[in-house]
């Protein structure tokens, strides 16, 4: 079965990690995670410069190791990136900011990816507050 | 002109029905602009949209919001483009409006009010649910 | 490594205007009809009064939704304000060329649009 | 008429989350208390006897033993699961919707 997920949530909502937990366990039946979808606060999950104690979980690097690993499409909304300082290299450019933040493995892209992803799924379950 | 020229990269099959939920009041979070703008850039990819307004989502359809006074985008103001975007499947639920003492204000000629089991029924007729 | 803004100033109508890289207006209110024609000589456009119309109703799309226009929304406003026979994106790509999108709404001075591509 | 799986992550003391859900539930739908949703399903909860009546209602198992809640404590009608449960119920039920 296909699934994407749309996040909302911040980091410091829980259902940060419940998202993690559920993409974990779908992929380890075999199902496949076509896209995950990040808006609204989901979008600070794609910047590299959080720096959490070693002994408390780097969302970010989590999100990149599941999707190293099984070829997942890691999508942040770019509106929703600008608003919060989430950057690529070449929105930096263009926005004449002297850095950027994206964490590789991520993507800036149009909401067009979340229709995208509703379309090409049979199942979407969001994960927010 | 946001959105205008995406979604030229995949093939698309039957449309699905999409209902996009909005249970969130206008001004306390982002949540309900974001999901409006999500609405609008769905609007350009031919499927079957549809949104149901319940709970504090029927917050946004009160009238004379004088957003700018708080800077921010007036959400009343842009539910009343949905048409301009050929989005004319409009839902309110009849026991939130009910249960908050408010009648209708933006967009009240084009939105169809639900009793429980009609909205109910709404609901589970979709391909998927946009919770906002 | 820190480093804000350019200040990309230009003189737009007689007065120093700020603007970003790609020529959008910074401060929309600086936006007036002598900077409106500025800019689009810039992009090799010359405004007749069929550019005014549409940059007009462009404006007042913007004022009375809170919204710019995607293609599609604004068509159906210019057959709605300017006739039917103008309710085709053909026409406003005529118009500002290469990409209506862009070019129309940074001649009439609203928010650049995000990059969605 | 497709059943829905209600997603609820707030809790029932402090949100009147869990309410609206089950104004809008069916018979065949089902509901899963995640996050703070699960304090919904200690048997103290303000719609204690609603969520009885339900006949597919879950708590994530991570989510309670967390936050302490004795196994002991919760609803007799209420399933403990885990998320392999839980993407096993969301493809069960054809349409999910978060309430959050």
């Amino acid at each position: 079965m296909i699934f994407s997920l749309a996040i909302y949530s911040s980091l410091s909502a829980q259902s940060q990690d419940s998202a993690y937990q559920f993409a974990h366990a779908l992929l380890s039946q075999g199902h496949q995670l076509y896209r995950v979808f990040f808006y609204h606060d989901g979008a600070y999950q794609g910047s590299f410069l959080p720096c959490p104690p070693q002994d408390e979980t780097d969302y970010t690097a989590r999100w990149q190791a599941l999707a190293k690993m099984h070829n997942i499409d890691l999508v942040i909304c770019i509106a929703a990136g600008l608003r919060r300082g989430i950057l690529d290299q070449r929105e930096a450019q263009r926005y004449e900011k002297a850095q950027y933040n994206l964490a590789d493995g991520f993507t800036l892209s149009g909401l067009g990816q979340l229709v995208e992803a509703t379309v090409q799924s049979d199942r979407l379950i969001t994960f927010a507050r | 002109m946001m959105m205008a020229a995406e979604g030229n990269t995949t093939t698309m099959n039957a449309p699905k029905k999409l209902l996009f939920v909005l249970r969130q009041a206008p001004y306390g979070s982002t949540l309900a602009k974001d999901a409006l703008d999500a609405i609008l850039a769905t609007s350009a990819y031919e499927q079957d949209l549809s949104i149901a307004f319940i709970d504090d989502g029927v917050f946004q359809l009160i009238n004379n919001q004088q957003s700018e006074l708080i800077d921010q985008k007036n959400i009343a103001r842009i539910l009343s483009a949905l048409p301009l975007y050929d989005i004319t499947q409009l839902f309110v639920c009849a026991a939130s409006l009910a249960e908050r003492g408010i009648t209708l204000g933006a967009i009240s000629e084009d939105i169809t009010v639900l009793e429980p089991e009609a909205l109910r029924t709404l609901l589970s007729q979709q391909d998927h649910l946009l919770s906002f | 490594m820190k480093k804000g803004k350019q200040h990309n100033t230009k003189q737009l109508a007689g007065k120093n205007i700020d603007v970003d890289k790609e020529g959008y207006l910074r401060h929309l209110d600086d936006w007036s009809e002598g900077v409106a024609e500025c800019i689009a000589q810039e992009e090799g456009i010359i405004l007749t009064q069929d550019h005014w119309a549409v940059i007009n109703l462009l404006r007042e799309f913007y004022h009375t939704f809170d919204v710019s226009p995607a293609m599609r929304p604004l068509v159906k406003y210019v057959g709605i304000h300017l006739g039917k026979e103008k309710a085709n994106s053909i026409y406003l790509l005529t118009l500002f060329p290469p990409s209506p999108a862009r070019i129309a709404s940074k001649i009439a001075g609203l928010p650049r649009p995000a990059n969605c591509l | 008429m497709s059943a829905i799986l209600h997603i609820v992550n707030q809790s029932p003391f402090s949100s009147t989350l869990l309410k609206q859900c089950m104004d809008r539930f069916n018979n065949d739908d089902g509901l899963i208390l995640l996050e703070d949703g699960v304090y919904g399903a200690m048997s103290q909860h303000p719609y204690a006897q609603n969520v009885r009546n339900i006949k597919r209602c879950y708590a994530i198992k991570n989510d309670l033993l967390a936050r302490g809640i004795s196994l002991d404590d919760i609803s007799d009608s209420i399933q403990v699961i885990d998320y392999d449960e839980f993407v096993q119920l969301t493809i069960e039920f054809p349409l999910s919707h978060s309430w959050y």
